[in-house]
């Protein structure tokens, strides 16, 4: 059945009474087909990894050369952004110095960026939207215009996040964790600021995942084909399921917050402000009464399911990328799915871990450990079933898979790192040191990253009906390894030795050379990491040149695909035509077996799949 | 249509649940006017009534006393965070220490 | 392929899509206005004293009242819709909308009554409320400086109040004859707005938020109404699955005012 | 003092007497993630090598089936328990949540502002002036009651904080302005300082000499050079220099 050719689907697609053809506009922009959404989240999206990139280039420049001017567009970013966030070099004159407060603009973006804008919506917008629907043989997302929608919304609150760099006094700069009062007081003097945009932006972003969680559910328990049962249902699926709940549940919280801290930004309440505020001298012009505490609260009871919402997709990925790797079943399907759902569970009852210094009292800390312990436990589960599924397999090792192997190790650094995070006594010396940074990047960046370049790898011959050069794959995987974990180890040492987080100096106020007297100052071979981080960076930026050209030569001169299911693989999505069309499938697809069927004993090939009907 | 019998039952139904929640509010208003000496009891007293209340729109009007077992799935879960939510925040903060030492 | 189950409950699960998606919408709902309840008892456990009796109680029970209508009367449409009787259905989804705008029509006139009525804050430590001649809007101690006001003329309520007004909100009766108060006495004048107090910013976060749930649903109700309501020629097994969904919506918005009312009028 | 944990992790040294308990649980928490990581590396390497398809064409189909992972995964999940309960919980208890008594205490107050620290001895006393938001004008930034006796002989010091050695101090935390975090490293201290509220922290220095304090929290655009000084003073040392002191902070003046 796979092997049909390309030109009968064709045919077939043509025979479809539904498949009218409609202009430009409606099939690529306005499109209401979950997979033209997810190509426009996939696009939109790297865009803004790339611009999350650049910010931290910046920073990173200036934490390896504190004061120095950037080597290129100095004067033009000056130009741009004005000469309070872009300054002169002290001796030379030279424009493109970072001033504190752009540097801490730009790293509340990053921070934003990079989580709301660029890999919520890869693992959950462009995956989800594009795989979701074909794995379980729906023909579409059940509410194709909420879907666009949802994207439509991404994009508006992506746009309003970039337009506060423009405006008076830049964009948003206490952290993305906007923490309050800082968030209220700071640039109070704009009507408007970049907070007040921020808190905009983030009240469409969190609209989009609304909008996009509730037709993610719908599809999954609403659309799936005959036969295809919930335990037959490949992980990457349970995957998005659970992180569709995370987000329906765990945004809306958020949601709130940011409107009352709106309303403090712009009414001047005091939802988030106590009585007796006293900036720069004077006491705040306000009723007081209300508590920074909440704002935490709020935030991170998101913030955590959130760093799931991060992790699981690219999880799911992951999975299916193995399991069509190795030729065997992924081991412990079961126990994945448990594991997974258990997450989901537990990872609205332990935000306040990262709240142990905000003097909350014993018996609740307490708690919220245990739980934090309680949740590393169905993640090792995770990672050891997909360990296992390695053993007695056939590994074929294409850049999909490779990208899915790295992901574990690091996803393994990332996941061990928040252990000692996790307990409050030891929390206590790592809280907001560089160490956090190296755990929460382990986990994202060579993490997710990975888990979403694999799935790039391993879906675009669906999606286009070529190929990616497997030539320059291979020096993308190999150097991004390299640099990725050039960059983040080195923060472990960092962190340990002591050196905080956000500092537009690096940490040199703490340095040996500025405090030769202190007792615990940074020593200079912790102080030298923030250049080789720098290069590191800069190195990991242009290690995705490779990649970034590959997928566009790629799209429209990659090699041809030969069949549909050119990997050879079980899941539904690989008996469309390809790429698909409207609607997906051209015949009412259905699961007759399990979703990992792969070198069954006794069968003609070394994979069965779940579209196969079985034999009379 | 199909169950117009019964939905002519479930029309009396409303009906009466209409009255009923009218009912609640004037004694919620009327209670109020009354004083309990205690704040907690006027607290409990009315959040009581108007849980019922939304007992009685949620059950009858939104029908989610015989609703598919999907709904209900999503429900629970949904009132397990919101307990998790609620009861975890006010922890939080009744467990704040005091400042030591003076 | 097409969309399966656009009106047809599916077979396993026994539901519509839509009536999966409402849900789903509403157990979000819940989470945001759990998240805005419970922001509101830690405001009221952390505040040194918490305003009561400042919100015209009859007022807001009749709102109550109208809303509660509007709740049984659009389940009442969809009941018609059921039993086949589409102009039973106009007559309740009409009384619906306009119970919708009633009550719209109420707050704001509540809210109208808010924004001119005053607190100050003398700097003797005592504070009163009441009204300032020629009720102006949004006037506070930063605006009569900025405006160049070295006093205002006060209406007060009643006399100094150290605690907020009595019960029964405020009454327009025992108002006094207005007396000037410089601005040199004043250490802060606000009127019920948000920013006067904690009370008032959750009282008009909740309420607003709330408020625009009701334009929402009246927004799409009216749509079923009107121009909407040609599908049930079409098709109206569908037809008459959307009026159940936005009767869910609209039943939702009933329920949290049910527990808005209690919370922030009488306790 | 310098022991190897310290130095294999690469940490500040260690100055409170309190301190190498969390370094021990530090320490334990980081020979489990090696033990787990290596072990796991090990496996991961001789996997993907053995298994890889020119050596093994053909995969199988049911792969490992003995329970050893499932022993692997109730280890993990017994080691982290043990360090919880053994450890992190009762260390919490004793070394954190546990306070001297303030008798035989220096009580500190220690304000956070953009972009300095603020600490207020009680002086002779062992009494705090009152203290109040309202209160506040440029001469007088914490709002001190001026007309309270018990602020005659309180003083304040900015950034450089000086304590006695071997000696318990308690730090009451807070902020007027925005959330900054309190941390001195070597002491093994971090406690947020957060408008409203009074947050204590304590530590007793094993050793003379000059600490640096962090602010950990991002508190605006100095955030980074919001460093302070802890100078830990033998007992006489300090005794001098706090009588020196007296009577100069009145007024709220600064050092
Ligand atoms: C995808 C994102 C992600 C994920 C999955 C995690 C996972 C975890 N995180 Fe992390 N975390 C973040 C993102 C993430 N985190 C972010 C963004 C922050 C900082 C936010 C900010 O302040 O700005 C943060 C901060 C943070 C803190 C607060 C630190 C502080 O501010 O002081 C804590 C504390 O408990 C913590 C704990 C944990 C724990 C216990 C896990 C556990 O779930 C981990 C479980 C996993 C394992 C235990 C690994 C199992 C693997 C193996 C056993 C095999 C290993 C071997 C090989 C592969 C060879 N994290
Ligand atoms: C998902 C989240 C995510 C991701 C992926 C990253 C990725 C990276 N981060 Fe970021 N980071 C955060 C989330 C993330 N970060 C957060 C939340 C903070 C805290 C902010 C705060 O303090 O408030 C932070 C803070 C932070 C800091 C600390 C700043 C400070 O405390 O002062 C640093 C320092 O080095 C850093 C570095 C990096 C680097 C080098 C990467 C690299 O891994 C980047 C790699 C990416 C690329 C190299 C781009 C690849 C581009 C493409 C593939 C595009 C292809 C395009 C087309 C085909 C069109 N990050
Ligand atoms: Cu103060 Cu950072
Ligand atoms: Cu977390």
């Amino acid at each position: 059945m796979q092997a049909t050719s390309h030109a009968t689907h064709h045919d077939h697609a043509h025979a479809d009474p539904h498949h009218e053809e409609l202009g430009f506009w409606r099939k690529y922009i306005f499109s209401t087909d979950h997979k033209i959404i997810g190509f426009q989240y996939l696009l939109t999206a790297l865009v803004f990894l790339m611009i999350g990139f650049g910010l931290i280039a910046l920073m990173r420049w200036q934490l390896a050369y504190p004061g120095r001017a950037i080597p290129i567009g100095g004067a033009l970013l000056e130009r741009v952004l004005g000469p309070d966030m872009v300054g002169k070099e002290a001796v030379t004159g030279k424009i493109g110095v970072i001033m504190p407060d752009l540097y801490n603009s730009f790293g509340a973006m990053h921070g934003t960026i990079m989580v709301f804008l660029a890999i919520v919506p890869l693992a959950f917008g462009a995956f989800g939207n594009f795989v979701t629907p074909l794995q379980i043989g729906a023909p579409d997302m059940t509410f194709p215009r909420l879907n666009m929608a949802s994207y439509w919304a991404y994009y508006l609150g992506g746009v309003v996040m970039l337009i506060s760099f423009f405006i008076p006094g830049g964009a948003a700069k206490s952290g993305w964790t906007s923490y309050s009062p800082l968030a209220t007081v700071v640039d109070a003097q704009y009507d408007i600021n970049g907070q007040t945009l921020w808190l905009v932006g983030m009240v469409l972003l969190i609209t989009s995942s609304l909008l996009g969680a509730v037709n993610f559910i719908t599809t999954i328990i609403q659309l799936r084909a005959k036969g295809m049962t919930w335990m037959r249902m490949p992980f990457f699926v349970w995957a998005q399921f659970v992180t569709a709940f995370l987000l329906l549940l765990a945004f809306p919280p958020l949601e709130a917050a940011g409107i009352m801290q709106l309303m403090d930004n712009v009414f001047d309440t005091s939802f988030f402000l106590p009585t007796g505020l006293v900036v720069s001298g004077k006491p705040l012009d306000i009723s007081g009464g209300g508590s920074p505490l909440l704002w935490q609260h709020l935030f991170w009871f998101l913030g955590h399911p959130e760093v799931y919402v991060l992790i699981l997709p690219a999880m799911g990925i992951v999975a299916e990328v193995i399991a069509n790797n190795t030729r065997r079943p992924l081991w412990g399907y079961k126990t994945l799915v448990y594991s997974v759902i258990t997450i989901g569970f537990l990872s609205f009852i332990v935000w306040a871990h990262h709240m142990y210094l905000t003097g909350m009292g014993t018996k609740i800390s307490t708690f919220f450990q245990t739980t934090t312990m309680m949740i590393s436990i169905p993640s090792v589960f995770i990672l050891s079933c997909l360990f296992i599924s390695l053993w007695g397999g056939s590994i074929r090792f294409n850049t999909p898979m490779l990208f899915a192997l790295a992901f574990l190790p690091m996803f393994g650094i990332g996941g061990l790192t928040g252990l000692p995070l996790g307990f409050n006594a030891s929390d206590i010396y790592l809280h907001d040191t560089y160490y956090v940074i190296g755990h929460f990047h382990y986990v994202v960046a060579p993490g997710t990253i990975f888990g979403l370049f694999a799935g790039i790898y391993y879906w675009f011959p669906k999606a286009t009906g070529r190929f990616m050069n497997e030539f320059l794959g291979k020096i993308h995987f190999v150097f991004s390894l390299i640099f990725m974990n050039a960059v983040f180890m080195p923060m472990f040492v960092q962190g340990m030795a002591g050196m905080s987080r956000r500092m537009y100096d690096g940490g040199a106020t703490y340095s040996l050379e500025k405090a030769p007297e202190v007792i615990g100052a940074l020593n200079e071979t912790v102080m030298r990491y923030n250049i080789s981080i720098t290069h590191a960076a800069i190195g990991l930026g242009l290690a995705q040149i490779p990649f970034i050209i590959n997928f566009f030569w790629s799209m429209f001169a990659g090699k041809r695909v030969t069949s549909d299911n050119p990997w050879q693989a079980t899941t539904l999505e690989w008996c469309t035509p390809t790429p698909p069309p409207h609607g997906n499938f051209l015949k009412e697809p259905a699961a007759y077996r399990g979703p990992y069927e792969y070198s069954v004993p006794g069968a003609a090939t070394d994979f069965t799949p779940q579209f196969q009907a079985e034999k009379p | 249509m199909a169950h117009s019998h019964d939905i002519s039952k479930h029309v009396r139904t409303y009906i009466a649940i209409f009255v009923a929640l009218l009912v609640g509010t004037v004694v919620t208003v009327g209670l109020y006017y009354v004083h309990f000496n205690s704040v907690a009891v006027t607290i409990a007293v009315a959040l009581v009534i108007a849980s019922l209340k939304s007992y009685l729109v949620a059950g009858f009007f939104m029908h989610l006393n015989s609703e598919k077992k999907t709904i209900y799935a999503i429900m629970a879960v949904t009132v397990f965070f919101f307990f998790a939510l609620m009861g975890l925040f006010i922890w939080s903060f009744l467990d704040i220490p005091t400042p030591k030492g003076l | 392929m097409d969309i399966p189950y656009t009106s047809k409950p599916r077979p396993d699960t026994g539901l519509y899509n839509a009536k999966v998606g409402i849900w789903l919408f509403l157990a979000s709902e819940v989470m945001l206005f759990g998240a805005l309840f419970s922001s509101y008892i830690l405001l009221r456990i952390g505040a040194d004293k918490w305003p009561s009796g400042l919100l015209n109680i009859p007022i807001g029970t009749f709102n109550t009242a109208v809303l509660i209508t509007s709740s049984v009367t659009v389940v009442m449409a969809w009941a018609s819709l059921k039993m086949n009787n589409f102009p039973k259905f106009k007559l309740y989804m009409g009384i619906t909308i306009l119970c919708a705008l009633a009550f719209l029509g109420i707050k704001s006139i509540e809210y109208k009554d808010k924004f001119t009525h005053y607190q100050v804050w003398l700097k003797d430590g005592t504070t009163q409320t009441g009204h300032i001649e020629g009720n102006p809007y949004f006037l506070n101690h930063n605006k009569l400086d900025a405006r160049k006001l070295d006093h205002i003329m006060f209406r007060s309520d009643g006399g100094h109040v150290v605690a907020a007004a009595e019960h029964g909100g405020n009454a327009k009766g025992g108002h006094a004859a207005a007396v000037k108060i410089e601005r040199k006495d004043i250490q802060r004048l606000s009127a019920y707005v948000p920013a006067h107090s904690t009370y008032f910013a959750i009282y008009f976060t909740l309420t607003a938020l709330h408020a625009l749930h009701v334009v929402g649903g009246s927004l799409v109700l009216a749509f079923f109404w009107g121009p909407g309501s040609k599908m049930w020629k079409t098709d109206p097994e569908r037809f008459t699955n959307r009026i159940e969904v936005g009767g869910l919506f609209w039943h939702f918005v009933d329920l949290v005012w049910i527990f808005l009312f209690p919370v922030l009028y009488l306790l | 003092m310098t022991n190897y944990i310290t130095k294999y992790l690469g940490m500040a040294p260690v100055a409170a007497v309190h301190a190498q308990g969390l370094d021990n649980l530090l320490w334990y928490v980081h020979v489990l993630m090696a033990v787990l990581f290596v072990g796991w590396l090990i496996y991961f390497l001789y996997v993907i090598v053995r298994f890889r398809k020119s050596r093994n064409p053909k995969a199988d189909y049911h792969g490992v089936r003995g329970h050893a992972s499932s022993y692997a995964e109730a280890m993990v999940a017994i080691v982290e328990l043990v360090l919880l309960v053994f450890f992190a919980i009762p260390l919490w208890a004793s070394a954190v949540a546990k306070f001297p008594d303030a008798k035989d205490s220096l009580v500190l107050n220690v304000i956070g502002s953009q972009f300095s620290w603020r600490a207020r001895y009680p002086g002779a006393d062992k009494i705090f002036g009152k203290q109040d938001a309202r209160m506040v004008t440029a001469e007088n930034p914490n709002g001190l009651d001026l007309k309270d006796p018990n602020t005659k002989d309180d003083f304040e010091v900015v950034n450089d904080i000086v304590v006695p050695v071997d000696k318990d101090v308690i730090v009451n935390v807070s902020s007027m302005d925005v959330i900054h975090c309190f941390a001195i490293k070597p002491m093994r201290v971090t406690q947020d300082a957060i408008p409203g509220l009074k947050l204590a922290t304590h530590f007793k220095a094993t050793g003379t000499g000059i600490y640096p304090i962090n602010c950990a929290q991002l508190c605006g655009n100095s955030h980074f050079a919001m460093r302070g000084t802890l100078t830990v003073k033998t007992q006489a040392e300090y005794d001098k220099w706090a009588a020196s002191k007296v009577g100069a902070g009145a007024a709220g003046s600064y050092e």
